[in-house]
């Protein structure tokens, strides 16, 4: 389904973060946002998730309108997301944090039994496909930086959205493993998931991405496949600095 | 002679095993060393130690030459040990202002605390134009570079930086890379943690391998970056980079 | 079990007096573990809420002329849709605003409930018509002793069920992080009011069944914030994250009252004890009895256990290869 | 289980001592009247047991503290009647624990006569077993008051009234007996002001009675508030022709705490150390040996109430739980009782029959100005400037 | 002339309730810590000043010289002692809980010393007043005022203009962070709990002038206090003190019309229309952070 918006506008006082912003990502494929910092990507995120209320224009999924929808009612739409500054539940285990992400319909099925078995199965299979199974039974709290990072994307992962919006994965994750993410990845991607990535690491965002939106000043200021942007001299200009 | 020196420390939290087991490092003055390691190693609480927020439950932590073992940043600080956490450790209620100005709170000479504000205004264009929005509002990587910019506010003997360049974009990191290349010149011990490793590599005279609390193997940074086992073990690298595997 | 021998075994009506007691406290402590210790919101305001029950009870008999224990229900019903309305207002704002608004609905209550006198009583009180006249008053502890047992299984029943279910997690995820668990697809606002209405019902029942057996109400004792925090400190000396925690803390501390009752009567020492058991139950064991001590247990076993299984990258990757090589054979 | 009886109880052997269970409260809000009961009570047991005690058995007070709390007084006597095993049980402090420790004391079947439950509602909770041991109760104290003003010429009698009131049983029936009186004998009220118990700040309150400028004002008080609203007073220079206070004037802090400007002002009281009945000359002089001060108003009605369980007690030669209880029920129902604030008999419902007597601050002291048969002094009015 | 006169008196009310809310404001919004034992140690003070004067025959207001200090003191041991050592991600939930158990112990004393009486100190101007337009103005009620007045200035020059300000709220914020930057978070932390134990004192003198005193009394003072620190905005002085002045101005002139139970209640209906409306407060917080 297709993650787009229109018009989109969000000013905080004075500063003016998101300005207007048409953006369409492709369905399907791995999205990346780019763009300097302060530039309104995380405040976009908020926007379309609904932890923020945008002062005008649409958020639309698969032609749905969403905007100013509360957040559980996107997560539930199929638009799931991390945190920037990680979020994890910080005294629950690993294992819990995960299956905390599957969601109960109706009232039946949420007082079903939140540790049936084929759903700990599945938890456990993420956090092996993030290397962190090791630390199934640990505390969150009691987790380095990046652990946590790697924690709370199996957390998303588990909730099986059809549209991922991660905010910088790779902030603090060790390269080694961000290959391994970046495989990931792709390969959930070809089980048919939608990606919309900020990330700062351009090695990253060059390799994964199908296509890329460069924010500037709260606007897209470029859009292409990665081979055009890294050309684009705007793009250049206003974020690689060069 | 080191500026900063861990011998064999032990270090964890609470009653939990420890998570430094043996650790050694020595930042001589001019130096740039650069720790790296998977998530959960210990680099940060290598940091937490050298700084004094954490103490170490044995081993020893020297300072120029003096031991420094179980001293409170704040003696370390007056020692000339200055640390930049990971993670966001701005003061968020407070303005951009009172965060940069808190960074330089042990200088008593007013002048010298405005020289130094206004030097980091001009480094880091953000911190000027937010100055008196709160902190806690910025963004992401907004936030970071206040964070650095207050740590520039004082100019220390020993610098620990914990993965500096995460969330910044490439103009930032360039700048933070800069300014170590600075400070190492001006004669400061840098002790380095980052994710970004090649690139921070790079920069480094010196590199460490951290893994599960121990040293796994230390040397020239230049060696480091063409150890293909480490390469794949510890700094990643882009497909077309990786050896072949066989 | 215990619950059906006590009575025969008391040896004096006062002990089974007593008993009855210590239930009504075990069944408030309970109730309150149903917002307490799965959403993490502290509330000082529940006496209110059993305040509340007790009077609705009350009323609907006195007022309305209903049988005593329809009233009961009907009180329960009663609260429970006023806490709705409360609710909203309350969860609305989290941690330390929460508490104070908690605070507020006592203080509030208390000022309504004797001002307007013309309803309530006023500050003359409330007579609640005995359930069963005539019967003496040993026999009329027993029936209660067992009334308040059955609803303790009750709500020590829905708590159960509701710890091991996924509407559980969603709380403990609110807990834990609320915009997070929001994000993940959990309604919290509705979670959080769906919790604190049960807990509100269960509250208001044991506030109405206290008024039946008790038969004075009087606004000062009836919305007191002291109630509430003896709820709270039961709650969490037993250990809030537990099923039998908010229990066994209504033990200790409901004997303890008595105790010190008894020992320093004649003195306000009992505040002083009661302060001091509240404060060190937050330095020491601020994870309650339960907890402590299992984790206690657990060290002495074996020291140094740790959840985490160490690994270094070297072991992850060979790991993953063989992984890979077993997907591809 | 109730049936009385274990084995200690043979009887009236006169070896073991009756045991009498009370609570009070000792801490909290009624904790200070509370202390005046128990001493009333200290004071009835010494001064018994000193003349060989009842039935030639010895006294034994047995005292619990309820914190001034509903459910610790039920409680309390609780322990007493079904764990402790006492003989006889009397009252707590205030009408608020009254009605309920009367329903326990009911539903066991025991004698309750109370120092405290001075409240109308007290005695249409259809308790049998009640006696309130005072003069009158709290609507009837200031009923010569009334006469004596409605008595007035038209010229002097007061034409407007302000009344403020503590939102407490007692303290509001004393004030609004009054009003009720005044109002049907034509006397406008001008403000009525009701508050809360635990109120600190009058200034408001005083300020709407200065505002309305009546010509008397009528404060339903306890000890505390009265003394505040009339500092609130002062401090607006309200100056009233007649001020009446329940409880406070009588307390001997009353005149510092109003830095003794207390000329003129009015209070009912049920009970006077100079009252010439027989066993009250006893009562002050061995109170005053005993505790080294004169007894004040709660501690008589501590007394009060010993006197009428002893007159019971010896009345019908028993005293222990079970079947005596009736007996001892039964003979208050039909007999009048001299005690240190005059005989007292009761109607069906417990409630005494009888009026308090109106005291005046006059010089440096208080005196008994009404009725006139028991008067010390005349009335001064209207009253001078406070 | 009635409106008139419950105008100055609301004025002078609320004047105290601004003092009274002062340190509330410093441990809730700057130290994260409900202090539900702060109405318990002004009562306290209230006591010791009532017990010097009943003693010693002083003026109440000489007390302040032992007790300002001694209650400074109280304050710096209390967050060394306890709050420093409550868990960060349960302080807030935690810190009520244990000044709770404070106030409690603090009642329970003060009512094993001094019993449950109410006292009230007796002065000898203690009905003094003057005529101000048509209004009685009682002197000890002036006195109040002028005392939370001072106070209420010292203290927002030391929290905005000095650098303990800073540092006490760099200690709250980021408690490693502010170790880094070389402040010594424990002893601001104390001293800032005993800034806020001191106002404690200053207001307890105050109230002491012209208000009756008893152990339980500081549940009374709980609600309004707390309702006036979130309507003002936590952690904001100057929000406290205007939300302090207009609804002790409120309170006053609606019991004219209301009576003075039903007054009290504007505090309650003040504070969830707050909640409703603008949850971070109508006077200061500025930053619009949910707790
Ligand atoms: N709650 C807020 N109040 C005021 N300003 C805000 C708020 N949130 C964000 N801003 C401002 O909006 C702008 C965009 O912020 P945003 O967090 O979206 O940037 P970003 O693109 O995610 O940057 P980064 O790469 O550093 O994470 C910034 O200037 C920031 O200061
Ligand atoms: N506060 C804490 N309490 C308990 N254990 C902790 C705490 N902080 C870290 N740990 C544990 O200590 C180990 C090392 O953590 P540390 O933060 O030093 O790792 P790191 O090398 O910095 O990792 P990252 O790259 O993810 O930041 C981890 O296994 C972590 O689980
Ligand atoms: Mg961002
Ligand atoms: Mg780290």
């Amino acid at each position: 389904m297709t993650l787009e918006t229109r018009e989109l506008r969000k000013a905080f006082g004075g500063v003016v973060a998101i300005d207007g912003a048409d953006v369409e990502f492709l369905p399907g494929k791995v999205n990346a946002l780019i763009g300097p910092n302060g530039s309104g990507k995380t405040t976009f995120f908020n926007c379309v998730t609904g932890m923020i209320k945008p002062d005008s224009g649409s958020v639309l999924f698969g032609g749905r309108d969403l905007t100013g929808k509360a957040p559980h009612v996107v997560a539930r739409a199929g638009v799931g997301r991390t945190f920037q500054l990680c979020r994890v539940f910080p005294r629950m285990t690993a294992v819990e944090n995960v299956l905390a992400a599957v969601r109960p319909g109706g009232l039946v099925h949420g007082l079903r039994s939140a540790h049936r078995r084929n759903e700990t199965e599945r938890a456990h299979g993420w956090l092996t496909r993030l290397g962190i199974e090791h630390l199934a039974d640990a505390e969150a709290r009691n987790m380095s930086w990046g652990q946590q990072k790697l924690l709370e994307l199996a957390g998303v992962l588990m909730a099986e959205p059809d549209t991922i919006l991660l905010d910088e994965p790779a902030g603090g994750v060790n390269p080694a493993l961000l290959d391994r993410i970046g495989t990931l990845v792709r390969e959930l991607n070809a089980e048919g998931r939608t990606f919309v990535i900020v990330e700062h690491n351009m090695d990253l965002v060059m390799s994964i991405s199908d296509h890329i939106v460069v924010f500037d000043r709260g606007r897209p200021i470029a859009a292409g496949p990665p081979a055009e942007i890294r050309a684009d001299e705007r793009v250049l200009g206003a974020y690689l600095g060069v | 002679m080191s500026e900063i020196e861990l011998v064999d420390v032990q270090a964890g939290y609470g009653r939990a095993a420890p998570v430094l087991r043996g650790f050694s490092v020595e930042v001589p003055a001019g130096t740039v060393v650069c720790l790296v390691g998977p998530n959960g190693a210990g680099k940060s609480t290598v940091l937490k130690v050298a700084s004094g927020l954490l103490g170490p439950r044995s081993g020893k932590v020297m300072v120029g030459g003096k031991d420094m073992t179980g001293a409170g940043p704040q003696k370390m600080l007056a020692e000339g040990v200055a640390l930049v956490l990971q993670g966001h450790s701005v003061f968020r209620e407070m303005t951009v202002e009172e965060n940069v100005l808190l960074g330089g709170y042990t200088l008593t000479d007013k002048a010298k605390r405005a020289k130094r504000a206004a030097f980091v205004k001009e480094l880091f264009p953000v911190v000027g134009e937010r100055w008196h929005s709160l902190a806690g509002l910025l963004s992401g990587g907004q936030q970071k570079q206040v964070e650095f910019a207050r740590s520039l506010m004082v100019d220390p003997k020993v610098v620990l930086l914990d993965e500096p360049s995460m969330g910044l974009d490439p103009k930032a990191t360039s700048t933070i890379f800069e300014q170590v290349v600075r400070m190492r010149d001006a004669g400061t011990a840098v002790l380095l943690v980052e994710q970004n490793a090649r690139r921070a590599l790079q920069t480094a005279d010196l590199g460490c391998v951290l893994d599960l609390g121990r040293v796994h193997i230390s040397g020239p940074a230049a060696d480091l970056l063409a150890d293909p086992q480490l390469g794949e073990l510890y700094l990643g690298g882009r497909p077309a980079e990786k050896p072949p595997v066989v | 079990m215990a619950i059906l021998v006590f009575p025969s075994l008391a040896p004096n009506p006062y002990i089974l007096s007593s008993g009855v007691i210590v239930l009504n406290w075990a069944v408030l402590a309970t109730s309150w573990n149903f917002v307490g210790g799965f959403t993490g919101y502290i509330s000082l305001g529940h006496g209110a809420l059993a305040g509340l029950g007790g009077y609705a009870t009350g009323l609907l008999i006195t007022k309305a002329d209903m049988p005593s224990f329809v009233a009961l229900i009907a009180a329960a019903v009663l609260v429970a849709a006023l806490a709705v309305p409360i609710g909203f207002a309350a969860l609305r704002v989290r941690g330390a605003s929460f508490v104070i608004v908690s605070i507020a609905l006592v203080l509030i209550l208390l000022l309504v409930f004797q001002s307007w006198s013309s309803v309530t009583g006023g500050s003359r009180g409330l007579v609640v018509p005995r359930p069963f006249p005539g019967m003496l008053r040993p026999e009329h502890h027993r029936v209660f002793f067992f009334l308040y047992g059955g609803l303790l299984l009750l709500a020590l029943a829905t708590w159960w069920l509701l710890d091991r279910s996924r509407f559980g997690m969603g709380l403990k995820a609110i807990r834990e992080d609320e915009d997070k668990a929001e994000s993940l697809g959990t309604p919290t606002f509705a979670y959080k009011l769906t919790v604190f209405v049960i807990s509100a019902a269960f509250t208001a029942l044991a506030g109405g069944l206290y008024a039946l057996w008790f038969g004075d109400l009087d606004p000062v004792f009836q919305f007191s914030v002291l109630t509430g925090s003896y709820i709270v400190l039961m709650a969490l000396l037993g250990g809030v994250r537990n099923l039998y925690g908010p229990v066994l803390g209504a033990i200790v501390v409901g004997i303890a009252l008595e105790y010190f009752k008894v020992e320093f009567g004649n003195t306000p020492l009992h505040l002083v004890t009661t302060g001091l058991l509240l404060g060190l139950v937050v330095m020491f064991m601020p994870d309650g009895v339960i907890p402590s001590v299992t984790a206690l247990v657990q060290r002495l076993r074996n020291r140094e256990q740790s959840s985490i299984r160490e690994v270094t990258a070297a072991d992850l990757a060979e790991q993953r290869k063989r992984e890979r090589e077993g997907a591809n054979s | 289980a109730c049936g009385g009886g274990g084995d200690d109880e043979e009887g009236g052997g006169s070896g073991d001592p009756i045991v009498v269970g009370i609570s009070l409260p000792l801490t909290g809000d009624f904790s200070e009247p509370g202390k005046g009961v128990q001493e009333g009570y200290e004071a009835w047991a010494k001064i018994t047991n000193d003349k060989g005690g009842l039935l030639g058995r010895q006294i034994e007070l047995k005292i619990l503290d309820d914190q001034s709390n509903a459910d610790r007084v039920v409680a309390d006597y609780e322990q007493l009647i079904g764990s402790d095993q006492v003989d006889l049980v009397v009252g707590p402090f205030s009408t608020r624990l009254v009605v309920p420790s009367a329903r326990v004391a009911q539903e066991y079947g025991m004698l309750f006569v109370e120092p405290a439950g001075a409240a109308a509602e007290v005695f249409n909770q259809g308790f049998k077993n009640l006696f309130y041991a005072a003069p009158a109760v709290a609507d009837d104290h200031y009923n010569h008051l009334a006469e004596y003003l409605l008595a007035l010429p038209a010229g002097q009698k007061p034409a407007t009234v302000a009344y403020a009131a503590m939102d407490d049983p007692f303290a509001q029936g004393t004030a609004y007996g009054l009003k009720k009186k005044l109002e049907a004998g034509g006397v406008k009220t001008v403000v009525n002001e009701v508050y809360p118990p635990n109120t600190t700040d009058f200034g408001s309150i005083a300020a709407k009675i200065a505002a309305a400028k009546p010509d008397m004002v009528v404060g339903g008080s306890q000890y505390q508030d009265g003394v505040n609203l009339i500092v609130a007073l002062q401090q607006l220079n309200y100056q009233p022709k007649l001020a009446a206070f329940s409880t406070a004037p009588t307390s001997p802090e009353f005149a510092k705490a109003i830095g003794n400007k207390t000329e003129g002002i009015l209070s009912p009281t049920g009970y006077s150390q100079d009252a010439p009945y027989e066993s009250n000359k006893e009562f002050v002089e061995k109170f005053k040996a005993q505790f080294g001060k004169v007894p004040e108003e709660d501690q008589a009605n501590g007394y009060t109430t010993g006197q009428v369980v002893a007159a019971a007690v010896q009345a019908a030669g028993c005293a222990e739980q079970g079947e005596c209880q009736q007996k001892l029920i039964d003979w208050l129902h039909g007999n009048t009782v001299d005690t240190v604030v005059g005989p007292l008999k009761w109607d069906a419902t417990g409630k005494p029959q009888g009026a308090h007597m109106i005291q005046q601050w006059i010089g440096d002291d208080i005196k008994i100005v009404l009725p006139a048969d028991a008067k010390e002094a005349d009335m001064v009015y209207p009253k001078p400037a406070w | 002339m009635l409106v008139f006169q419950s105008v100055v008196l609301g004025l002078l009310l609320g004047g105290l309730y601004a003092l009274l809310a002062a340190g509330l404001t410093l441990y809730f919004g700057i130290m994260r810590v409900v202090m539900i034992a702060h109405s318990a140690f002004l009562i306290l003070a209230a006591y010791l000043a009532w017990w010097t004067n009943d003693r010693l025959g002083i003026d109440p207001l000489l007390s302040m010289v032992v007790t300002v200090p001694l209650f400074f003191g109280a304050g710096v041991l209390l967050q060394r002692g306890l709050l420093s050592r409550l868990r960060p991600a349960t302080l807030t939930m935690m810190s009520v809980l244990i000044t709770f158990a404070i106030a409690l112990i603090i009642e329970g004393l003060l009512g094993y010393a001094f019993t449950g009486t109410q006292r009230r100190i007796q002065l000898g101007y203690g009905t003094a007043s003057f005529e101000l337009f048509g209004a009685r103005v009682a002197v000890v009620k002036l006195i109040a005022f002028g005392l939370a007045v001072v106070s209420l200035a010292c203290l927002y020059v030391l929290m905005k203009r000095t650098q303990f300000g800073w540092a006490l709220r760099a200690t709250i914020q980021h408690p490693d962070a502010a170790r880094l930057v070389g402040i010594d978070t424990e002893r601001t932390a104390g001293f800032g709990f005993g800034l806020g134990l001191a106002t404690a004192a200053v207001g307890g003198t105050a109230l002491s002038l012209d208000t009756t005193i008893y152990p339980s009394l500081h549940w009374h003072w709980i609600g309004p206090l707390m309702a006036i620190i979130v309507v003002g905005g936590l952690g904001s002085v100057p929000g406290a003190a205007a939300a302090a002045l207009v609804l002790g101005l409120a309170q006053s002139l609606l019991q004219i019309p209301m009576g003075a139970t039903w007054a009290q209640t504007v505090f309650y209906v003040a504070l969830f229309a707050t909640l409703a409306v603008r949850p971070q407060g109508f006077f200061g917080g500025r930053l619009a952070q949910r707790f």
